[in-house]
Protein backbone atom coordinates (compact mmCIF):
# COMPACT_ATOMS: atom_id res chain seq x y z
CA UNK A 1 0.00 0.00 0.00
CA UNK A 2 0.94 3.67 -0.91
CA UNK A 3 0.13 6.37 -0.43
CA UNK A 4 0.05 8.96 -3.56
CA UNK A 5 -0.84 12.37 -3.80
CA UNK A 6 -2.04 14.73 -6.83
CA UNK A 7 -1.47 18.48 -6.89
CA UNK A 8 -2.51 21.61 -8.79
CA UNK A 9 -3.13 20.43 -12.41
CA UNK A 10 -2.68 17.26 -11.48
CA UNK A 11 -4.69 17.25 -9.12
CA UNK A 12 -7.85 18.87 -10.92
CA UNK A 13 -7.40 16.37 -13.79
CA UNK A 14 -7.60 12.91 -11.61
CA UNK A 15 -10.21 14.44 -9.68
CA UNK A 16 -8.81 14.26 -6.09
CA UNK A 17 -5.96 15.44 -3.78
CA UNK A 18 -4.69 11.65 -2.65
CA UNK A 19 -5.59 8.03 -2.29
CA UNK A 20 -4.17 4.89 -1.08
CA UNK A 21 -3.09 2.85 -3.79
CA UNK A 22 -2.67 -1.30 -3.85
CA UNK A 23 0.37 -1.33 -5.84
CA UNK A 24 3.46 -3.63 -6.86
CA UNK A 25 5.01 -1.42 -9.05
CA UNK A 26 9.05 -1.69 -8.82
CA UNK A 27 9.70 2.08 -9.67
CA UNK A 28 7.90 5.39 -9.90
CA UNK A 29 7.29 4.78 -13.83
CA UNK A 30 5.99 1.58 -13.07
CA UNK A 31 3.06 2.91 -11.25
CA UNK A 32 2.37 5.30 -13.78
CA UNK A 33 1.32 2.77 -15.82
CA UNK A 34 -0.68 1.54 -13.67
CA UNK A 35 -2.24 4.28 -12.63
CA UNK A 36 -2.85 5.04 -16.59
CA UNK A 37 -4.35 1.35 -16.93
CA UNK A 38 -7.07 2.57 -14.61
CA UNK A 39 -9.10 5.25 -16.09
CA UNK A 40 -8.84 7.60 -18.74
CA UNK A 41 -8.10 10.81 -16.10
CA UNK A 42 -5.28 9.19 -15.64
CA UNK A 43 -3.75 8.90 -18.67
CA UNK A 44 -4.62 12.33 -19.12
CA UNK A 45 -3.11 13.38 -16.10
CA UNK A 46 0.37 11.34 -16.75
CA UNK A 47 0.26 11.96 -21.03
CA UNK A 48 3.61 14.08 -20.57
CA UNK A 49 6.27 13.21 -17.88
CA UNK A 50 8.19 16.26 -19.07
CA UNK A 51 5.74 18.40 -17.36
CA UNK A 52 5.52 16.66 -14.08
CA UNK A 53 7.80 15.92 -11.19
CA UNK A 54 7.55 13.12 -8.83
CA UNK A 55 8.40 13.32 -5.04
CA UNK A 56 9.03 10.05 -2.99
CA UNK A 57 8.38 10.56 0.56
CA UNK A 58 8.60 14.06 0.23
CA UNK A 59 11.95 14.48 -1.42
CA UNK A 60 12.25 15.40 -5.32
CA UNK A 61 13.13 12.27 -7.26
CA UNK A 62 13.32 11.10 -10.77
CA UNK A 63 10.56 8.57 -12.73
CA UNK A 64 12.88 5.87 -12.93
CA UNK A 65 13.83 5.72 -8.71
CA UNK A 66 12.50 2.41 -7.05
CA UNK A 67 9.67 2.49 -4.69
CA UNK A 68 10.55 -0.70 -2.09
CA UNK A 69 10.63 1.01 1.12
CA UNK A 70 8.34 4.61 -0.35
CA UNK A 71 5.64 5.24 1.49
CA UNK A 72 4.29 8.24 0.16
CA UNK A 73 4.86 9.59 -3.95
CA UNK A 74 3.40 12.51 -5.04
CA UNK A 75 3.13 13.87 -8.47
CA UNK A 76 2.80 17.49 -9.54
CA UNK A 77 3.82 20.35 -12.30
CA UNK A 78 7.44 22.26 -12.10
CA UNK A 79 7.08 24.31 -8.97
CA UNK A 80 6.08 27.85 -8.89
CA UNK A 81 6.76 29.47 -5.40
CA UNK A 82 8.66 32.62 -4.26
CA UNK B 1 16.72 30.85 11.38
CA UNK B 2 12.76 31.33 11.15
CA UNK B 3 10.54 29.20 8.71
CA UNK B 4 6.86 30.16 8.56
CA UNK B 5 4.66 28.76 5.89
CA UNK B 6 1.27 29.80 6.52
CA UNK B 7 -2.40 30.76 5.43
CA UNK B 8 -2.19 34.42 7.42
CA UNK B 9 -0.91 37.99 5.73
CA UNK B 10 1.81 39.04 6.95
CA UNK B 11 3.76 42.56 7.63
CA UNK B 12 7.22 42.67 5.83
CA UNK B 13 8.42 45.98 7.29
CA UNK B 14 7.37 44.50 10.91
CA UNK B 15 8.85 41.69 10.07
CA UNK B 16 12.72 42.83 8.77
CA UNK B 17 12.47 44.97 11.90
CA UNK B 18 11.75 42.21 14.21
CA UNK B 19 14.92 39.81 11.83
CA UNK B 20 17.27 43.00 11.99
CA UNK B 21 16.61 43.50 16.41
CA UNK B 22 17.59 39.84 16.76
CA UNK B 23 20.72 39.83 14.73
CA UNK B 24 24.08 41.14 16.80
CA UNK B 25 26.50 41.81 14.69
CA UNK B 26 25.63 42.16 11.43
CA UNK B 27 26.27 44.91 9.01
CA UNK B 28 23.79 44.17 6.09
CA UNK B 29 20.60 43.14 5.56
CA UNK B 30 18.80 42.06 2.79
CA UNK B 31 15.13 41.12 2.60
CA UNK B 32 13.00 40.42 -0.85
CA UNK B 33 8.94 40.58 -0.62
CA UNK B 34 7.06 39.24 -3.61
CA UNK B 35 3.57 40.76 -4.18
CA UNK B 36 0.40 39.64 -6.01
CA UNK B 37 1.03 41.52 -9.34
CA UNK B 38 -2.52 42.96 -10.75
CA UNK B 39 -3.01 42.69 -14.27
CA UNK B 40 -6.13 43.82 -16.35
CA UNK B 41 -8.36 41.02 -15.69
CA UNK B 42 -6.12 39.52 -12.66
CA UNK B 43 -7.99 39.62 -9.27
CA UNK B 44 -5.95 38.01 -7.03
CA UNK B 45 -3.66 34.59 -6.46
CA UNK B 46 -4.84 31.39 -5.24
CA UNK B 47 -1.82 28.89 -4.20
CA UNK B 48 -1.32 25.77 -3.33
CA UNK B 49 1.09 23.55 -1.70
CA UNK B 50 2.48 20.48 -0.13
CA UNK B 51 2.00 20.31 3.62
CA UNK B 52 4.95 18.73 4.77
CA UNK B 53 7.69 18.69 2.10
CA UNK B 54 7.05 22.38 1.99
CA UNK B 55 8.10 22.93 5.01
CA UNK B 56 11.27 20.12 4.67
CA UNK B 57 12.26 21.85 1.42
CA UNK B 58 12.74 25.22 2.69
CA UNK B 59 14.63 24.63 5.79
CA UNK B 60 17.22 22.60 4.02
CA UNK B 61 17.67 25.76 1.59
CA UNK B 62 18.16 27.70 4.12
CA UNK B 63 20.21 25.52 6.00
CA UNK B 64 22.54 25.49 2.87
CA UNK B 65 22.43 29.16 2.46
CA UNK B 66 23.86 30.09 5.80
CA UNK B 67 26.06 27.51 5.48
CA UNK B 68 27.54 28.43 2.24
CA UNK B 69 27.93 32.36 2.62
CA UNK B 70 28.65 32.50 6.16
CA UNK B 71 25.10 33.92 7.34
CA UNK B 72 24.36 35.45 10.70
CA UNK B 73 20.61 34.37 10.15
CA UNK B 74 17.75 33.98 7.43
CA UNK B 75 14.29 34.14 7.40
CA UNK B 76 11.23 32.94 5.38
CA UNK B 77 7.63 33.66 5.13
CA UNK B 78 5.58 32.47 2.73
CA UNK B 79 1.85 31.84 2.39
CA UNK B 80 -0.76 29.82 0.48
CA UNK B 81 -4.23 30.20 0.05
CA UNK B 82 -6.00 32.58 -1.53
CA UNK B 83 -4.66 36.01 -2.00
CA UNK B 84 -5.58 39.73 -3.60
CA UNK B 85 -3.91 41.71 -5.51
CA UNK B 86 -1.27 43.86 -3.78
CA UNK B 87 -0.62 41.13 -0.73
CA UNK B 88 3.02 39.87 0.15
CA UNK B 89 2.86 36.65 -0.81
CA UNK B 90 6.58 35.44 0.69
CA UNK B 91 9.75 37.38 1.87
CA UNK B 92 13.42 36.36 2.69
CA UNK B 93 15.30 38.35 4.76
CA UNK B 94 18.95 37.42 5.18
CA UNK B 95 21.59 38.83 7.69
CA UNK B 96 25.59 38.83 7.27
CA UNK B 97 28.63 40.46 8.17
CA UNK B 98 29.03 41.90 4.91
CA UNK B 99 26.59 43.29 2.05
CA UNK B 100 27.81 40.82 -0.80
CA UNK B 101 27.25 37.43 0.74
CA UNK B 102 23.87 38.87 2.25
CA UNK B 103 22.98 40.02 -1.67
CA UNK B 104 24.03 36.00 -2.70
CA UNK B 105 22.14 34.61 -0.06
CA UNK B 106 19.12 36.23 -0.89
CA UNK B 107 19.25 35.57 -4.95
CA UNK B 108 20.42 31.97 -3.97
CA UNK B 109 17.05 32.02 -1.44
CA UNK B 110 14.78 33.13 -4.05
CA UNK B 111 15.81 30.80 -7.26
CA UNK B 112 15.46 27.80 -5.00
CA UNK B 113 12.18 28.90 -3.56
CA UNK B 114 10.92 29.56 -7.08
CA UNK B 115 11.87 25.97 -8.39
CA UNK B 116 12.19 23.68 -5.18
CA UNK B 117 9.82 24.79 -3.04
CA UNK B 118 6.27 22.42 -3.50
CA UNK B 119 4.22 25.60 -4.33
CA UNK B 120 1.94 26.07 -7.39
CA UNK B 121 0.35 29.43 -7.98
CA UNK B 122 -3.01 29.92 -9.79
CA UNK B 123 -4.26 33.14 -11.34
CA UNK B 124 -7.65 34.14 -10.37
CA UNK B 125 -9.01 36.23 -13.27
CA UNK B 126 -12.18 37.50 -13.84
CA UNK B 127 -12.44 35.43 -16.72
CA UNK B 128 -11.34 32.15 -14.74
CA UNK B 129 -8.63 30.33 -13.42
CA UNK B 130 -5.18 29.78 -14.60
CA UNK B 131 -2.47 27.51 -13.09
CA UNK B 132 0.87 29.47 -13.23
CA UNK B 133 3.65 27.91 -15.50
CA UNK B 134 7.03 27.68 -14.72
CA UNK B 135 9.53 28.83 -17.04
CA UNK B 136 13.03 27.51 -18.27
CA UNK B 137 14.40 30.80 -17.24
CA UNK B 138 14.04 29.68 -13.68
CA UNK B 139 15.30 26.26 -13.45
CA UNK B 140 18.28 27.68 -15.42
CA UNK B 141 18.75 30.16 -12.91
CA UNK B 142 19.86 27.09 -10.34
CA UNK B 143 22.51 26.34 -12.53
CA UNK B 144 24.37 29.83 -11.20
CA UNK B 145 24.91 28.29 -7.84
CA UNK C 1 11.83 58.46 -6.28
CA UNK C 2 12.38 59.40 -2.84
CA UNK C 3 16.33 60.33 -1.63
CA UNK C 4 17.29 60.93 1.91
CA UNK C 5 20.26 62.42 3.15
CA UNK C 6 20.60 63.36 7.49
CA UNK C 7 21.49 62.78 10.73
CA UNK C 8 18.35 61.87 12.16
CA UNK C 9 17.93 57.58 12.64
CA UNK C 10 15.14 56.06 10.76
CA UNK C 11 13.49 52.97 10.65
CA UNK C 12 13.65 50.80 8.11
CA UNK C 13 10.69 48.33 8.35
CA UNK C 14 8.70 51.38 8.21
CA UNK C 15 10.33 52.73 5.03
CA UNK C 16 10.08 49.74 3.42
CA UNK C 17 6.21 49.38 4.12
CA UNK C 18 5.56 52.77 3.19
CA UNK C 19 7.51 52.61 -0.24
CA UNK C 20 5.91 49.49 -1.00
CA UNK C 21 2.08 51.11 -0.20
CA UNK C 22 2.97 53.35 -2.68
CA UNK C 23 4.48 51.36 -5.84
CA UNK C 24 0.96 49.94 -6.97
CA UNK C 25 1.88 46.92 -9.87
CA UNK C 26 5.22 45.92 -8.32
CA UNK C 27 5.82 42.80 -8.43
CA UNK C 28 9.20 42.57 -6.64
CA UNK C 29 10.70 44.93 -3.97
CA UNK C 30 14.43 44.19 -2.75
CA UNK C 31 15.60 46.24 0.24
CA UNK C 32 19.13 46.71 1.35
CA UNK C 33 19.94 48.06 4.83
CA UNK C 34 23.34 48.91 5.84
CA UNK C 35 24.56 48.90 10.04
CA UNK C 36 26.72 49.76 12.44
CA UNK C 37 28.79 47.04 12.82
CA UNK C 38 30.50 45.89 16.45
CA UNK C 39 33.75 45.02 16.30
CA UNK C 40 36.41 44.14 19.57
CA UNK C 41 37.25 47.63 20.19
CA UNK C 42 34.66 49.55 18.29
CA UNK C 43 31.87 51.83 19.91
CA UNK C 44 30.28 53.95 16.90
CA UNK C 45 30.85 55.09 13.69
CA UNK C 46 31.21 58.87 12.36
CA UNK C 47 30.00 59.94 8.81
CA UNK C 48 31.12 63.10 7.21
CA UNK C 49 29.55 63.86 3.71
CA UNK C 50 30.16 66.11 0.88
CA UNK C 51 26.88 68.47 1.29
CA UNK C 52 25.22 69.33 -1.94
CA UNK C 53 27.60 66.85 -4.33
CA UNK C 54 25.80 63.98 -1.70
CA UNK C 55 22.13 65.07 -3.05
CA UNK C 56 23.49 65.29 -6.73
CA UNK C 57 25.78 62.18 -7.01
CA UNK C 58 23.13 60.11 -5.16
CA UNK C 59 19.93 61.27 -7.55
CA UNK C 60 22.02 60.25 -10.73
CA UNK C 61 22.77 57.06 -9.35
CA UNK C 62 19.11 56.95 -9.14
CA UNK C 63 17.89 58.00 -12.46
CA UNK C 64 20.34 55.68 -13.62
CA UNK C 65 19.10 52.16 -12.19
CA UNK C 66 15.58 53.34 -13.03
CA UNK C 67 15.69 53.82 -16.19
CA UNK C 68 18.42 51.08 -16.77
CA UNK C 69 15.91 48.22 -14.90
CA UNK C 70 12.50 49.68 -15.60
CA UNK C 71 12.12 50.23 -11.97
CA UNK C 72 8.92 51.03 -10.64
CA UNK C 73 10.59 53.18 -7.64
CA UNK C 74 13.16 53.76 -5.74
CA UNK C 75 14.51 54.45 -2.48
CA UNK C 76 17.95 55.78 -0.65
CA UNK C 77 18.20 56.97 2.57
CA UNK C 78 21.88 57.91 4.45
CA UNK C 79 23.12 59.62 7.42
CA UNK C 80 25.68 61.16 8.46
CA UNK C 81 27.00 62.14 11.75
CA UNK C 82 27.55 59.75 14.97
CA UNK C 83 25.88 56.66 14.79
CA UNK C 84 26.08 53.69 17.35
CA UNK C 85 26.92 50.10 16.45
CA UNK C 86 23.88 48.27 15.68
CA UNK C 87 22.24 51.30 14.27
CA UNK C 88 20.93 52.15 10.68
CA UNK C 89 23.58 53.47 8.34
CA UNK C 90 21.96 53.42 5.31
CA UNK C 91 19.23 52.10 3.11
CA UNK C 92 18.10 51.79 -0.52
CA UNK C 93 14.68 50.13 -1.18
CA UNK C 94 13.75 49.31 -5.11
CA UNK C 95 10.18 48.29 -6.14
CA UNK C 96 10.26 46.19 -9.77
CA UNK C 97 8.00 44.25 -11.93
CA UNK C 98 9.78 41.12 -11.69
CA UNK C 99 12.81 39.85 -9.48
CA UNK C 100 15.88 40.05 -11.12
CA UNK C 101 15.21 43.33 -12.02
CA UNK C 102 14.94 44.43 -8.41
CA UNK C 103 18.48 42.67 -7.14
CA UNK C 104 20.07 43.87 -9.79
CA UNK C 105 19.25 47.32 -9.26
CA UNK C 106 19.62 47.39 -5.63
CA UNK C 107 22.91 45.55 -5.98
CA UNK C 108 24.09 48.37 -8.35
CA UNK C 109 22.59 51.17 -6.27
CA UNK C 110 24.64 50.00 -3.04
CA UNK C 111 28.05 49.67 -5.53
CA UNK C 112 27.49 53.04 -6.64
CA UNK C 113 26.60 54.37 -3.68
CA UNK C 114 30.03 52.49 -1.81
CA UNK C 115 32.41 54.16 -4.36
CA UNK C 116 30.73 57.48 -5.86
CA UNK C 117 28.42 59.34 -3.20
CA UNK C 118 30.85 61.30 -1.12
CA UNK C 119 30.41 59.78 1.93
CA UNK C 120 33.60 58.87 4.35
CA UNK C 121 33.21 56.69 7.21
CA UNK C 122 35.64 57.16 10.79
CA UNK C 123 35.61 54.22 12.86
CA UNK C 124 35.55 54.83 16.80
CA UNK C 125 37.04 52.84 19.04
CA UNK C 126 37.69 52.82 22.58
CA UNK C 127 41.47 53.59 21.78
CA UNK C 128 40.68 56.08 19.18
CA UNK C 129 39.38 56.84 15.86
CA UNK C 130 40.35 55.67 12.19
CA UNK C 131 39.03 56.35 8.76
CA UNK C 132 37.76 53.66 7.12
CA UNK C 133 39.86 52.68 3.62
CA UNK C 134 38.39 52.14 0.74
CA UNK C 135 38.73 48.64 -0.63
CA UNK C 136 40.11 48.06 -4.57
CA UNK C 137 37.13 45.38 -4.70
CA UNK C 138 34.84 48.53 -4.27
CA UNK C 139 36.31 50.55 -7.25
CA UNK C 140 36.50 46.75 -9.08
CA UNK C 141 32.58 46.22 -8.54
CA UNK C 142 31.86 49.15 -10.44
CA UNK C 143 33.53 47.88 -13.51
CA UNK C 144 30.49 44.78 -13.47
CA UNK C 145 27.93 47.28 -14.47
CA UNK D 1 39.21 83.13 -6.52
CA UNK D 2 37.94 79.47 -5.84
CA UNK D 3 36.76 77.96 -3.03
CA UNK D 4 39.19 75.00 -1.93
CA UNK D 5 37.11 71.99 0.02
CA UNK D 6 38.50 69.18 2.17
CA UNK D 7 36.96 66.36 3.24
CA UNK D 8 38.09 63.60 5.58
CA UNK D 9 41.61 63.01 6.76
CA UNK D 10 42.42 65.81 3.64
CA UNK D 11 40.37 68.18 6.16
CA UNK D 12 42.33 66.82 9.04
CA UNK D 13 45.93 67.37 7.49
CA UNK D 14 44.85 70.31 6.23
CA UNK D 15 43.50 71.79 9.14
CA UNK D 16 40.43 73.35 7.86
CA UNK D 17 37.48 72.12 5.83
CA UNK D 18 37.39 74.99 3.16
CA UNK D 19 39.09 78.34 2.17
CA UNK D 20 38.88 80.54 -0.52
CA UNK D 21 42.15 81.21 -2.75
CA UNK D 22 43.29 83.69 -5.18
CA UNK D 23 44.87 81.07 -8.09
CA UNK D 24 45.68 81.79 -11.36
CA UNK D 25 45.81 77.97 -11.69
CA UNK D 26 44.76 76.61 -15.37
CA UNK D 27 44.29 72.97 -14.09
CA UNK D 28 44.18 71.20 -10.86
CA UNK D 29 47.45 70.32 -11.11
CA UNK D 30 48.72 73.52 -10.74
CA UNK D 31 46.12 74.38 -7.89
CA UNK D 32 47.92 71.71 -6.18
CA UNK D 33 51.25 72.70 -6.56
CA UNK D 34 50.78 76.09 -5.72
CA UNK D 35 48.99 74.81 -2.48
CA UNK D 36 52.08 72.30 -1.82
CA UNK D 37 54.09 75.14 -1.81
CA UNK D 38 52.25 77.39 0.63
CA UNK D 39 52.57 74.95 3.82
CA UNK D 40 54.09 72.03 5.21
CA UNK D 41 50.76 71.09 5.72
CA UNK D 42 49.70 71.02 2.43
CA UNK D 43 52.44 69.28 1.16
CA UNK D 44 51.21 66.21 3.65
CA UNK D 45 48.00 66.08 2.70
CA UNK D 46 48.92 66.19 -1.40
CA UNK D 47 51.47 64.00 -0.88
CA UNK D 48 50.12 60.46 -2.37
CA UNK D 49 47.91 61.68 -5.06
CA UNK D 50 46.78 58.22 -6.19
CA UNK D 51 45.18 57.87 -3.04
CA UNK D 52 43.40 61.32 -3.48
CA UNK D 53 39.85 62.76 -5.37
CA UNK D 54 39.09 65.63 -6.91
CA UNK D 55 35.48 67.03 -7.65
CA UNK D 56 34.73 70.30 -9.56
CA UNK D 57 31.75 71.54 -8.83
CA UNK D 58 30.35 68.67 -7.46
CA UNK D 59 32.04 66.55 -9.92
CA UNK D 60 34.48 63.63 -9.83
CA UNK D 61 36.92 64.78 -12.22
CA UNK D 62 41.18 64.17 -13.13
CA UNK D 63 43.30 66.09 -11.61
CA UNK D 64 44.51 67.11 -15.22
CA UNK D 65 41.12 68.93 -15.57
CA UNK D 66 41.52 72.14 -16.27
CA UNK D 67 40.15 74.87 -13.81
CA UNK D 68 38.53 77.41 -16.36
CA UNK D 69 35.10 78.60 -15.08
CA UNK D 70 35.26 76.05 -11.79
CA UNK D 71 33.92 77.95 -8.81
CA UNK D 72 34.47 74.97 -6.36
CA UNK D 73 37.15 72.04 -6.07
CA UNK D 74 36.96 69.45 -3.51
CA UNK D 75 39.75 67.19 -2.29
CA UNK D 76 39.27 63.79 -0.38
CA UNK D 77 40.30 60.19 -0.23
CA UNK D 78 38.22 57.60 -2.06
CA UNK D 79 34.43 57.51 -1.09
CA UNK D 80 33.69 54.96 1.81
CA UNK D 81 29.54 55.30 1.68
CA UNK D 82 26.70 52.79 2.15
Amino acid sequence: MIDVLYFAWVRERIGLPRETVDSSAETVTDLISELIAREERYALAFSDLASLRVALDQELSSFDAPLKGVREVAFFPPMTGG
Amino acid sequence: MRLIVGEAGFDPGFEVNEFTAKTAGAGAVVSFTGLVRGGQSSVGMMIEHYPGMTEKAIAAIMEQAKKRWNLIDCLVIHRFGKLAVGEPIMMVAVAGIHRSEAFLAADFLMDYLKSRAPFWKKEIGIDGEEWVASKEADEAALKRW
